[in-house]
This record gives C-alpha cells, structure tokens and sequence, in this order.
C-alpha cells in the first residue's frame, strides 16, 4: 500500500472528513468551520499539485480494488484528470472563501457547507475515476450533495428548482447507467485507456455501439446541458451565487462535459469515434446547443439567468473540442474546460457581490455600478470580454483553438458557428458593460446591504472575484508558458491520438 | 466451539432469552436484553467466521437420520442472511432501548416477542427441510402479529388481526403443498428432494399452492394490503424487524423452493407471471407511495415496491443461462441485504422523526433538517440505498440484475428496474423536499441521540455493502443452491 | 355384513382407493372453508373457516401419506404439530378480536365496514 | 527591450485618479511621449519573448517606424489640445481612461507583428474608442457609439475568422504564424476568399465605401481632438493591417500567385473610386465642419483603397505604391489633424478673427488637394505616377478626384466660418497645439524618413505645378460664383 495507493484516495478523503465534521458541528462554531473548510481546501490544492508533478514524471498514482465481480472501483491520476481535478480544487477554494463571506448571516450553515464539502468529493472522484463505473457512482454522488445546496434556501421557487433539477438529473444518471451496464455486457472492462479501448470491437456490433454512445452522451448530456436537456440550469438560479458558481462554473456542469470528453477519447477512442460517424452529429448538437443558448441568453432581464444560459452555450465549446477530429480541437476543448470556469467563475462571484451588496438582481439596476464597485465591475469586464473570446483573456486562446480545429478537421462550418457565437456573447454582454460604466446612476440601489467602508464590498467576497480575474487575464497572457494550461491540454491531446 | 454447538446455539440462544425475558424485572431487563444481543452477535459472527473458514456443514439435531430427524444445515448463504439478521436484531435492539422508554407499557412484552421472532428467523434460515421451514414460519408470523398488535390501538389491533389472517391462510397453503409433495415423494428433507423431484402435475400443484402461501406471506403484489397498515402503524423498531427481515424469510423460502428443488417442475410462464406480479408491486407501491400523506405509510408502501424488485429473480433465473442465472442470484442477494439494511435505517430513522415532531404527518415535518440533521442524514443514506444510486448497496444489486437481464437479453426488466429506481427517487425526495422547507416550526422533542446513531449506522452499512460487495457475494458463494442444480440450458443464449 | 362389504367392495376398487377418498373429501373441506374464509366479513367467520381449512389439510396429510409400506410415523407427526399450531394461532386471533373488540372496534375489519 | 517602452500608457492609465487636474493634464502630455522617442530614436529592432500569449513578437521596422512617428506625434499635439480644454470636460477620468487605453492600443499596435498581440491591441483600440465617441453623452453621439461598436465588431469577425482562417494554412497549425508570414500563406494557398476577409476585416476601420457608415457618425460625435485623433491615426490602423497581412508582399517570391487575386484587386479599385467619388458628393451637402473632413478622410482612404487594388492587379508595382500608401498616409494624417484642431478651436475663438482661421487652415486644406510647394503635391504625384503605369484612365480619374477633395475643402472653409463663435477663449495649450499641428502638415514630410527617394525635382516643374493649381483654381471660382449667387438673394 505504497503512496500512489493513498494519493488519490487522501485528495478524496480530505473533503469527505471534513464534509462529516462539518455536519456534525453545531451550527453556532462559524469560524471553526471556515477554517476547517478553508484549510481542507488548500491541502487538497498541495495534494492535488504534488500529484501533477508526480504525474509530469510519469509517476502512476492508482486505486483499485474490487467493487463486483468483474468491477474494479478505479481512481487514477492520469493527465486529463488533473486536469480537472486541478481546475476544481483551485476554483474550490476561492467558491469556499466567497460562500464563508457571502453566507455571513445565513441560517443552518453547517448543513451547507457539509453539502458543499461532499460536493468537493465528488468532483474530485469524477476527475479521478479510473473507469466508467467508478465515474458513474460520483456523478450521481454529485446529484445528491447538490440538490441540498440547490434547495437551501427553502423558499418555494428554490424547492421547485430543486425538483426540476433532480428529474432531469435522475433520468440522466438511469440512461447513463443503462448505457454502461449495455457496454460492460458488451466488452467486460470500462477501464479509460489513453487511445480508446472499443477498437477491436466486431463491426457487426458497431450499430450496437453508436446506440450506447447516444445512451451515454444523453446521460452525460443533462449535466452538460446539451440543449433539449438544459432545461434544469436556468432555473436552478435561484439557489444562492456560490452554488451557482459551483453549480454553474465548476462541479455539476464541468462534471458532464468532462464525462463526454472521457467517453469520446477514453472509452471509444477519437479514431473509432470519427470511424463510427458519431462526431459529426456530437459537433451539431454542440453548435446547435451553443447559438440556442447565446440566443436564448439576449432575452433574459435576469443578470444570473442571462449567464446561466451562457453557460449553456458556453460549455457546449467543449463538447464541440471534443468532437472535432484533430489535435487541436482536442486542445481547444480541454483548454476550454479550464478557461470557461475561471471566467464563470468570476462573473458569478460579480453577479453575487452585485446581489448581496447592493441587492441588485435585474440588469436594468446595473446602471452606474461601475462607480459605486469598480474593482467588481472590471472583474465583471474582464470576465465577460473572456466570454465573448477577445484577448488577452483565456478566452480567446479556446477560441483560437476550437477555429484552428474545426478547420483542421475539415468543418468550417464550425467555425462560423465560433464566430456567430462570438458575436452574439457580444450582442448580451457589451450592454451591461456599457450600463456599468457609461450610464450615470439614476435611482438609489435596490437594497444596499454592505456600505462602501475601505473596500467597495466584504472582502471575503471581493478577494477571490478580483483572483478569479487575474486568473482569467494571467491563464490568457501566460498561455504558451508551459506550466499554462494550454500547454498542460497540448501534453494531454497528443497521447490522445494513436502514434 | 465446533459447528456442531454454534448451529444449535444460534436457536437456543434466542428461545432462552425469549423466556427468561418474560420473567426478568423491570431495572434488570435492558442488561439482561444487552447480554442476550452480544451472545446471540457473537454467536453468529463466529459460525460465519467458521463456515467461512472449513465451509459448509450441517447437523443432525438429536442427530436421527434425516426422513425423521432434523437437520439444521449452515452453508455460505444461511450464514450471510444469519449474519443479516444478527446485525439488524443488534441495532434495532439498541434503537429499542431508547425508544421504548416513552412506551413503558410496550417495553415489557416487546423483549419476548424480539427474541421469539429472533429465533424464528435464525430456524428459518438454518432449517433444509420443508416442514421444518413451516414451522419457522408460524412462529415468525405469531411473533411478527404479536409484535404489530403491541400498541393495542384499534388501528394497530385492526391490521394485526388482518395480518394473522392473511398470514395464516397463506401457511395452510403452504402446509397442503408440503403435504402433496410428502404424499408423492415420502421425503421433506430438501437434499434428497432436490434429487427425487420430476416435473408431474402434483408437483407442480403442490408447488403452486405454496408458492400462492408464500407470496401472501411475502406481501407481493396481489396480497399487499396487509402490509401497509401493519408495517406502517407498528413502532419504529418493530416496523424496520418486520420490513427488513420478516417478509425476506418467506421470499427465501420462495426462492429456495423454486431455484433449489423445483427447476424442473416449473410450469410454462410462471417466472413471467412472477416477473409481471413484481413488476405491478414496484408501479403500484411507488404510486401508493409517492401519493401517501403520513411518513410511515410512504415508507411501508416502499416496502411493498421494493419487493417487486426481489420478484424480478424468477425471470432471470429459471430457464435463462447459467451466467444470467448466477448474476440473478448475486443480484438478488444483494438487494436481499440492502434492502433489509436500508429499509431498517429508514424506519428508525422516520420512527426518530416522528417522535421528535410528535405527527406522522409529512407537512408536520417541515423544516426538521436544521433540528434534527443526523436523523435526516441518515434517511437519506438510506433513500441512496433504496434509489439504487451509486455508491450504495442498492446500486450493486441494480446493477448484478440489470447485468443479469442483459446475459439473458429479456430488455424489459431493465426498463422496469430503471423506471422503478426513479419512481422510487420521486417518493423518496417528498420527504427531502419538505425537509428542507424554512417558515414554520413545530417545536420538538429533544431525542436520545443514540436514536440517530443507531440509524446512521446501518444506513452506513447499507452504503458501504456498495464498496465491499465483494465480501457478502463470496461468503454466499460457498455451497449455494444454485450452482450445482441442473440448469435446463434452454432459453436465450 | 353386506354394508360393510357394500361399503369395502364398491369403494376398494383401484379406483377409488382410501387413500384418494381421504384426499377428495379433504380437498372438498378445503373448498368450502376457503369459500367461508374469503366470502364472510366477520372476523369470528373467517377465524372459525381457518380452523375448517386446518382439519382439511391434515386430513389430507394423513389420507394421502399412508403409503404402501405400512404405517408411516412421519405424516403423524407433522399433523400433529400441525394442530399445536393451528390451536396456538386461534387462540392469538380470539385474543386480538376480544381486544380489538374491548378497543371499540365493530366485529367487522375496518375495510369490510360498508 | 526598448519596445516594451510603449506600454508606459497602459500601465498610466491605473494612476488615473478622479482628482487632480494638473495630474490629469500631465498624464495626456507624457504618454505618447515613449512611443515617439522610441520610433525617433530607435532603429529596426525586434522583440520577441515565448512565454507570453501565443509567442510574443514586436519589431519595429522601417515602414512601422514611419507610421508610429505619425500617430504618435497627432496623439501628443491631440493630447496638449485637450489638456487645455480638460477643466471644461466632466467625467474627466474616464475620458481619460479611455483615451490612454486607445492611445496605447493605437502604438502597441504598429509594433505587434505576432497574430494574438495584433489581435488584442487593434481589439483595445477599437473598444476603447468606443468611450470617445460618445463622450459627450449626446443621444446623437450615443447613436453613433451604437453603429461604430456594431461596425466595429462585424469587422472583428471578419478580421478573426481571416486570421484563423490564414493561420491554419501553415503546416499542422500548431506553431501559430507570424502576422508578417501570413501574406506568404495566403500566396501559396491561393487564398481568396481569406484575403477578402482580411480586406474586409481591416476596411471597416479605413472606411471602405459601403462599410464607411460609422465614420461620418463617430468623428463628429467624438471632442475635436479626439476625432483628431481618430481620423489622423487610428483610421491608418486599417491600412496598415492591409499593407502587413494582404498577399501583395509575397509577390516577388510568388509572381504568379497575382492572378488569384485579380477579382479582389478589381473589387477595390472599384471601391476605391467610389468612395473618393461618393464621398465627395456627399460631404459637400453636410451642414457640419467636422462631418466634411470625415467624409474627406472617407474620400481618401478611397484613393488608398484604390491604389492597393492597383498593387494587387500588377505584381511588380508593390514596392513603390506600399512606399506611398505610407508618405500619403502621414500626409493625409497631419493635414487631417490640423484641420480637426481648426474646427475646435473656430468653436472657441476669442480674439482670434475668424477671417484668419480661414486663411490659416486653408494652407492644410490645400495641401489636401495637391496645392505646390506641399506634402500634397508630392503624395498626389507619386500616386498618379503609379496610377499611370497601370492604366491611363486611373490617372484621370486620380486628378479628378482632386476636384472632389477641393470642393469639400471649400465646403468645409465656409462652414468654419458659420460655426465660429467668439464668446469662449480657447486655452492657449490648445492654440499652441494648433500652430503646431499646422507647422508639421505644412513641413513635417520634409523631415520625416521614407524609404521613397522623393523626386524634388517636380517642385519646381511646370507641368506637375500646374496639376496641383488649376482644381483649387476651378473650385475657388465656382464656390465665388456661389457666394455672389447667394449674397444676391435675400434668402440668407
């Protein structure tokens, strides 16, 4: 039972341990439980980075042991994993310092953040998992921990949220596990394999085999929120904004895109996907999925609706990295993974400061913000201007990325897909960056909770918003570097693709 | 402590405690129950350690040869549902002790009836003949009714008594298929049966008619109705003994009957029947289920979907491959085990709700989840294990039947399995939802919260039975029915 | 003299051996208490048919076990244990009635009541 | 590492503070100061640093050198004009703001040459430009903002799917190309419709005729200074984009390559005239000063659209006419200014008389028109000598349009007088930048390095003399004939 036994489990092990304390905490102990959260949050970042480095050096860290006969129950750190699981456990800390600041005053806060803590778990365990199976049982771990946090608030809109949010969620999670069930009968091991593990497959079972891939992409597809199952996303806003930014940018929403990346390339294999002609119909619900939601996103008043269905659109550009054959749309896709959340991140943190200091929630109340909370205001900026992919920010590297792809892999129509999209995320973001900065504020704010003391808001909320920002410009400007992410996308992508 | 004592003892240890609990005085009763739990824990951990060890062996009581004699056989399986039992009897006995402390009056004959039902259980599961297996049913019924009818209210006493009566005619049905089967092979002992067994017309009737008895007994689909009330309307540990343990004992029967004698006799279109019955108890329980307004009867009526899920083996067992087969009856097992496990956790931890809310009305429970977040906590362990989502125990036997079902390529069950997972999601969420609802409060009792314990821990198993499968699926493997039996290899490849 | 013979000759043949005419008649009590059980509402009813049913089962235990090797102990014992339980399993359902009764309910179960 | 100098107005505009006039004033002196040194003093030097973005890599060249010499010296002369009217400015800091991050997008931009940096800065430009033009918070100005941001971001789409389109030409894709090696990709691959999405790309900012919509709207709307700015520097962003990124360069290598590009060099020629043309017609009926010097620059960036068609058609042309894109470019930009700094100060005119702002900016305007002894005259000859060499009709229609420029500089002098108004006193920063402004149209293209060898030799020849008086001539005694027509009805 040497290290790379424990590694994987010990980066599980530090948010479920404390996610148990937490709950059994009595509700009135808040700073031992902000510090308890805030310190399980950073070992998990060391243990997290000292795999990736192990992992740089070829170092294999792996769990296994046997669930069933013929399961293994698989957590591996392979690259694609860290890379995941790296974004999680950064953009993990700086949501925990924001929920300890923007819950200040809320009630049953233990519950919340016990929720929060298993939520952490099972992001980790999607990113580790080893093989289809083990995937499958964090992702519905991750239904469960987040349905409480989507229902927190016990008002009737959040609990019919909550229902909506389950039965799509559920169904899913069923045609998933039909899907694999359907594939462990078929070829017996689920384990992910660098290149793809279905090549040698009879082709009489292909037929057999693209209707497991629909199975499974459907399943996966409610959490990616591909279009015709999206419809949980918008209205699972009226949970609080950590759990949106959660919600939204980095767990529930990642988990499904990063589940279809791991069935296009470790499960089919890229070459035995494009071989069985199911990337071009992957690339059209993405496309599909992307302008439906940049369209619906221009007609929302709401400002966290309004992201919500540009989140949509937005994860939809890893969906479509993945099914373009080629490299780069590889690195597109995955680069993206990491871009959209930092940059999701932040807006949701500025939606946040936004609703909690001055208690907007509208668009039209965004007017003069930009005076009255600059440093929100230009991470609101930074954010959107990533959003719509103009550089420097992280943005436009994906972007670069997906267009070089989609013409390497023979789709330009992709590419006007990427442009139109681009287009639109203009057409709904520049209006509010021009109501926060050019319109003078015309009525007293809705709700003005924090005064403006020495900073604009409660530090705990503006911290990780401006870090998330400078992430957002840093991963942009640095992007060659090689500890940049797209370099880190670039080592994955190439041991995609068969030598 | 060879296995020739520790079989017998497994029976001895609860009969004596069943009669000197009734004479024991009020201050020395717990001690004296405590005492009886830890030997009869210990007793069954150490036969299973044994027969997992030396393997399967059986004895001979009185050791008279077998058309005679008893003989108490203890292979992997009985020691697995032994050791079910055990832990269950264990937890629901400590939960007892807290509970029953705002039911004095209860607490004095609760004790005997525990250890009645205890001992009826461990002869079940030890006996290989049929009419020792009748016997064990009958006193598990009149403990079971004793046991329902303990809070002497009309409702309680109204569905006691219908629980006798259904209970009672189904045994008589059983004991006239024992008598035909005895009638035409002149052995009970189920070895030499297995063996003797041809698949003539009184065979298959006597084998009909006990499996009508049995699946009365079980409360399957068309025999329901006695369940609810029963289960719902007992106390919180008398509901989890009978949901988790009591109606499994006549399905093992059932199972055994069927899988272990009488695979040749089975007449055409019974296992779909069975299939179908199973299938209309997960539809019709979910709905009862999901339209219940008290927190006990959601739970009860889930007891009755749930049970449509063990129906499910008969289809994919009889007449299928001998993988499916296999898969079918690991599967089954296992849903054996998390569901006793799960469903007992539920109880408990519903019975914590309502104590503390003082209402077994689901509105009532508004807002409990910041009162009493253990409780909650454990309820919703339990729900995952119930649901069949991973990673819980639940989801291994979804996924051993649903493997199963693939081997035999029958497409249906799957599709009732999946449909029946997330019907149950539906009902089982009514209570979260409300749970987590702010506004008004009713104030609540403060509990003992050994109460929360006592559920969150088999709540904990129910899940962890998902990661250490393994573990119950191999002690189960030693000298199953199943393996050995002529399997007709017809049916799909 | 003749009726015995009338009763030996007419009933012994293959036929109609003693064996099958404990069965049949068995059977038949089986019939009606089933019919008893099932059709009346009060409990009193349904407990008396319950004993019916016992006596027709045992009737046919014993009828149907007299194999040709002679007297055969084991169906003697399982009707008797049978009847132990069977006298047990009243009394605990004439108990909980006389209670139920004491507790205000009517003599029918609650869903009979029309 | 000298060029990393010109970021010196990026990091400025994080000092802006709310207060602090003179701070204010200082900021606008001082930032364009590093660019011009740099481009003064500098020679060809290149940067490049792999880490940052996507393989950084700034040079500065001798075509770069000149055009950054321009800007930056408009930025400083619109910069001293400002600060002296700044007290009269409200939201001075996010004018201010706005300003720095244009001027900055503006400079970094001449010396970006890897795609992502050129990306980002001509991207910050145009943004933030935006807070220029509708500063005054006018709905006419807000109007304006709306149309230049919805132009400018079709223009971008173009621009980027053009740039992605051309960088995945280059082997595999992986290595991204430099923007100086994409004309050579473009040649080879026979790229047509990427170049036309270049062109179109990059002629939204030089105003093509049919995609020029915004700017008659923006430079009015914008402060005078600003539009200065706007119409002297940032409109050569365009053209300088066309110069770096369309295939002309690659011809030597790739003569044969012209063909594919024949029916995109005729589309601009066609363009071009009908901007000069068009734009003629229309600014003279425009009742606004400023409004006519935008349709001026309209008109001759048609001409520059017009002569890079010539370069696309005939091969071998390509190094002369990219030499006189540059010189007409920096002529049109300073006597462009000096015009705009004319109308602000007419608005504030003091003791200065009106008749002698007439006189004073008539010596820009002619040098617009070709007038002898000017920048004009030497632009406008080098531009026919080309034009000639690849048909006689262009020729003409080169000399026509210096009618069409003539009559909007007259249009544009009798509105300089309608609009004076003598109440305010204009600052003296603000005159001391117009006669500067007016020193550099008139003898700035002496100084400054072009790679021509100019032929002096004309100044004093008859013929060219003659084409560059007889369109003033004729406009001047129409627009007479006009005013005696007009001062003889009393409709006045």
């Amino acid at each position: 039972m040497n290290l790379s036994f424990w590694m994987p489990v010990a980066v599980l092990a530090t948010s479920l341990v404390t996610a148990m304390i937490i709950f059994l905490l009595p509700e009135r102990r808040h700073t031992l439980r902000g510090t308890l959260n805030l310190i399980a949050a950073i070992v998990k970042i060391g243990l997290v980075a000292f795999m990736i480095f192990g992992v740089m050096q070829q170092q294999s860290f792996e769990t296994r042991f046997a669930l069933l006969p013929g399961i293994d129950f698989v957590l591996r750190a392979d690259a694609m994993s860290m890379l995941f699981a790296g974004l999680s456990s950064v953009l993990w800390l700086f949501t925990t310092i924001y929920a300890i600041g923007y819950l200040e005053h809320a009630p049953n806060r233990s519950r919340f953040f016990g929720f929060f803590s298993l939520c952490v778990a099972s992001t980790m365990g999607i990113a580790l998992a080893g093989n289809l199976f083990t995937f499958l049982i964090f992702f519905e771990m991750l239904t469960l921990s987040t349905y409480p946090l989507v229902v927190h608030r016990g008002t009737k809109a959040s609990l019919q949220a909550g229902r909506t949010y389950l039965r799509y969620t559920l169904v899913g999670g069923a045609v998933l596990l039909v899907g694999i069930a359907l594939l462990h009968s078929m070829v017996g091991s689920l384990d992910f394999a660098e290149t793809g593990t279905l090549r040698d497959v009879p082709s009489e079972q292909h037929g057999l085999l693209i209707i497991i891939f629909i199975l499974l992409i459907t399943g996966l597809g409610v959490k990616a929120a591909l279009v015709p199952l999206h419809g949980w996303l918008p209205i699972a806003m009226v949970a609080p904004a950590p759990v949106s930014a959660l919600l939204h940018a980095v767990a529930v929403v990642k988990a499904g895109a990063f589940g279809i990346v791991r069935v296009v390339y470790n499960v089919y294999g890229i070459e035995f996907s494009a071989q069985l002609g199911v990337l071009i119909p992957l690339a059209a619900v993405a496309a599909v999925t992307i302008l439906w939601g940049s369209f619906q996103a221009l007609r929302q008043s709401g400002l966290k609706r309004r992201l919500a269905y540009s989140t949509v659109s937005q994860v939809s550009y890893i969906v479509l990295g993945s099914a373009l054959f080629g490299p780069l749309g590889t690195i597109g896709g995955l680069v993206h993974l990491l871009h959209q959340g930092i940059m999701k991140v932040t807006l949701f943190f500025c939606a946040g400061n936004y609703a909690e200091t001055l208690g907007i929630h509208k668009i039209k109340e965004l007017d003069g913000a930009g005076q009255r909370m600059p440093l929100t205001s230009i991470a609101f900026t930074i954010g959107a201007l990533g959003m719509i992919g103009l550089p420097p920010t992280a943005g436009f590297i994906s972007k670069w990325y997906l267009g070089l792809g989609a013409l390497d892999s023979g789709l330009v129509w992709v590419l006007g897909v990427l442009i139109l999209s681009s287009l639109l995320n203009a057409a709904y973001f520049l209006p509010i960056l021009y109501r926060l900065w050019f319109k003078p504020v015309t009525s007293a704010w809705p709700d003005e909770q924090i005064k403006a003391a020495r900073f604009e808001t409660d530090p705990w909320l503006l911290f990780p918003t401006v870090a998330t920002a400078v992430f957002t410009i840093g991963t942009g400007i640095l992007a060659a570097s090689p500890l940049s992410p797209l370099s880190w996308a670039s080592l994955i992508a190439i041991r995609e693709y068969l030598p | 402590m060879t296995t020739l004592t520790l079989i017998p003892a497994l029976l001895l240890i609860p009969l004596v405690f069943a009669i000197l609990s009734l004479l024991v005085t009020r201050p020395w009763r717990n001690a004296f129950a405590l005492l009886g739990i830890a030997l009869q824990a210990v007793a069954a951990l150490s036969l299973s350690w044994v027969i997992f060890t030396e393997g399967a062996s059986s004895t001979a009581l009185g050791n008279w040869a077998v058309p005679l004699g008893i003989l108490l056989v203890a292979d992997g399986l009985t020691v697995t549902l032994l050791t079910l039992t055990a832990f269950i009897a264990v937890i629901c006995a400590l939960y007892a002790f807290f509970y029953l402390r705002a039911y004095p009056r209860e607490e004095r004959y609760f004790w005997p009836l525990f250890w009645f039902l205890l001992a009826a259980l461990n002869g079940i599961w030890l006996a290989d003949d049929l009419f020792n297996l009748y016997v064990g049913l009958e006193l598990l019924g009149l403990a079971a009714v004793g046991m329902v009818a303990l809070q002497a209210t009309q409702q309680s006493l109204a569905a006691a008594l219908r629980y006798l009566l259904a209970a009672l005619f189904g045994s008589l049905m059983y004991l006239l298929g024992v008598a035909l089967l005895y009638g035409s092979y002149g052995t009970l002992a189920m070895g030499q049966l297995s063996d003797l067994m041809v698949g003539d017309l009184t065979t298959q009737i006597a084998l009909l008619l006990m499996t009508l008895g049995l699946l009365i007994k079980t409360a399957c689909f068309p025999f329901h109705y006695w369940l609810p009330p029963a289960h719902g309307g007992a106390l919180a540990p008398v509901s989890a003994l009978l949901s988790a343990l009591v109606v499994k004992s006549s399905f093992y029967i059932l199972a055994r009957i069927w899988l272990d004698l009488g695979t040749l006799a089975v007449p055409i279109g019974l296992p779909e029947v069975l299939g179908l019955l199973g299938t209309c108890a997960i539809l019709y329980g979910a709905w009862r289920a999901y339209t219940a307004s008290e927190i006990k009867m959601l739970v009860a009526w889930s007891t009755v979907a749930q049970l449509g899920y063990l129906l499910l083996l008969f289809p994919l067992a009889l007449n299928t491959t001998e993988a499916a087969a296999h898969l079918a009856w690991q599967g089954t097992l296992m849903h054996l085990l998390a569901h006793g496990f799960a469903k007992g956790a539920m109880f408990l931890a519903v019975g914590t709700l309502v104590l503390a809310a003082r209402s077994t009305q689901l509105s009532d429970l508004a807002g409990i989840s910041r009162k009493l977040p253990m409780a909650l906590f454990a309820y919703g362990l339990a729900a995952v294990s119930l649901m069949g989502l991973p990673p819980s125990g639940g989801f291994s036997a979804k996924w051993l039947l649903i493997q199963s079902a693939l081997h035999s390529g029958q497409w249906v069950w799957i599709i009732v399995i999946s449909v029946g997972s997330l019907l149950s999601a539906a009902y089982l969420f009514r209570v979260f939802s409300v749970s987590f609802v702010e506004g008004k409060q009713r104030e609540l009792q403060p509990t003992h919260p050994m109460l929360d314990v006592t559920a969150l821990t088999l709540a904990l198993i129910a899940i962890a039975l998902g990661f250490f499968g393994m573990i119950p699926l191999s002690l189960m493997e030693l000298g199953t029915p199943l393996p050995e039996s002529p399997l007709p290899t017809g049916g799909q490849p | 003299m003749t009726t015995e013979l009338f009763t030996t000759e007419l009933f012994a043949t293959e036929l109609f051996t003693t064996e099958l005419w404990f069965a049949l008649i068995g059977a038949l009590i089986i019939g009606i208490s089933t019919i008893g059980f099932f059709g009346a509402t009060h409990i009193l009813k349904r407990i008396m048919a319950f004993n019916l049913m016992g006596s027709g089962v045992f009737l046919i235990m014993v009828g149907l076990a007299q194999h040709d090797r002679g007297v055969d102990p084991v169906p003697q014992a399982l009707v008797l244990t049978g009847i132990v339980v069977a006298v047990s399993a009243t009394a605990l359902a004439l108990i909980i009635f006389r209670r139920y009764i004491a507790s205000g309910g009517q003599s029918k179960l609650p869903e009979h009541r029309s | 590492m000298i060029l990393l100098l010109l970021l010196v107005p990026l990091i400025l505009t994080l000092l802006v503070r709310q207060s602090g006039e003179t701070f204010q004033r200082a900021l606008l002196i001082i930032a364009p100061l590093p660019a011009l040194l740099v481009s003064l003093v500098i020679g060809n030097e290149s940067l490049n640093i792999s880490w940052l973005l996507l393989g950084l890599h700034w040079e500065l060249t001798d075509l770069r050198r000149t055009l950054l010499i321009m800007t930056s010296s408009l930025w400083l002369i619109a910069g001293i004009s400002t600060a002296g009217s700044l007290s009269r400015f409200q939201r001075r800091a996010r004018y201010l703001r706005c300003w720095l991050l244009t001027l900055s997008g503006n400079t970094l931009l001449l010396i970006a040459s890897d795609i992502m940096s050129f990306y980002t800065f001509f991207a910050l430009m145009t943004f933030a430009a935006y807070g220029l033009v509708i500063h005054s918070g006018s709905n006419s100005a807000l109007r304006a903002g709306k149309i230049y941001l919805i132009m400018a971001l079709i223009g971008e789409a173009f621009l980027l799917s053009g740039l992605i389109l051309a960088a995945s030409l280059s082997a595999g894709g992986t290595v991204t190309p430099l923007m100086t090696e994409l004309p050579l990709l473009l040649a080879e691959h026979d790229a047509l419709l990427i170049s036309a999405f270049l062109f179109l790309g990059f002629g939204v900012k030089v105003g093509v005729a049919g995609i020029h919509m915004w700017l008659p709207l923006a430079h009015p709307a914008a402060p005078t200074a600003a539009s200065a700015v706007l119409s002297g520097a940032m409109i050569k962003t365009g053209l300088f984009g066309w110069l770096t990124v369309l295939p002309m360069s690659a011809y030597e290598v790739l003569p044969e390559s012209a063909i594919s590009f024949s029916q995109l060099g005729t589309v601009a020629i066609g363009l071009g005239l009908l901007g000069a043309f068009g734009a003629g017609v229309l600014g003279v009926m425009q009742t606004k000063a400023k409004t006519v010097l935008a349709y001026s620059s309209v008109s001759q960036m048609g001409l520059m659209t017009l002569l890079l068609g010539v370069a696309l058609l005939e091969p071998n042309l390509w190094p002369s006419i990219a030499a006189v894109i540059i010189f007409y470019a920096v002529h049109h930009g300073f006597a462009k200014g000096v015009l705009f700094l004319s109308v602000g100060i007419s608005h504030e005119l003091g003791n200065l008389s009106v008749r002698l702002l007439q006189l004073l900016s008539a010596l820009p305007a002619a040098a617009l028109i070709g007038a002898p002894f000017t920048s004009g005259m030497m632009a406008k000859y080098l531009l026919k000598e080309n034009a000639n060499e690849f048909a006689g009709w262009l020729y003409t229609s080169v000399t026509l349009s210096a009618i069409a420029t003539a009559a909007l500089m007259a249009r544009y002098l009798w509105l300089l007088g309608q609009e004076s108004n003598t109440t305010q006193q204009s600052a003296t920063s603000t005159l001391a930048a117009f006669w500067a402004a007016l020193a550099l149209a008139l003898g700035g293209w002496l100084i400054i390095p072009t790679t021509l060898d100019l032929p002096w030799s004309i100044l004093w020849e008859g013929s060219s003399l003659w084409s560059g008086v007889w369109p003033i001539a004729l406009v001047a005694l129409v627009s007479v004939a006009l005013l005696r027509r007009r001062a003889g009805s009393p409709a006045e």
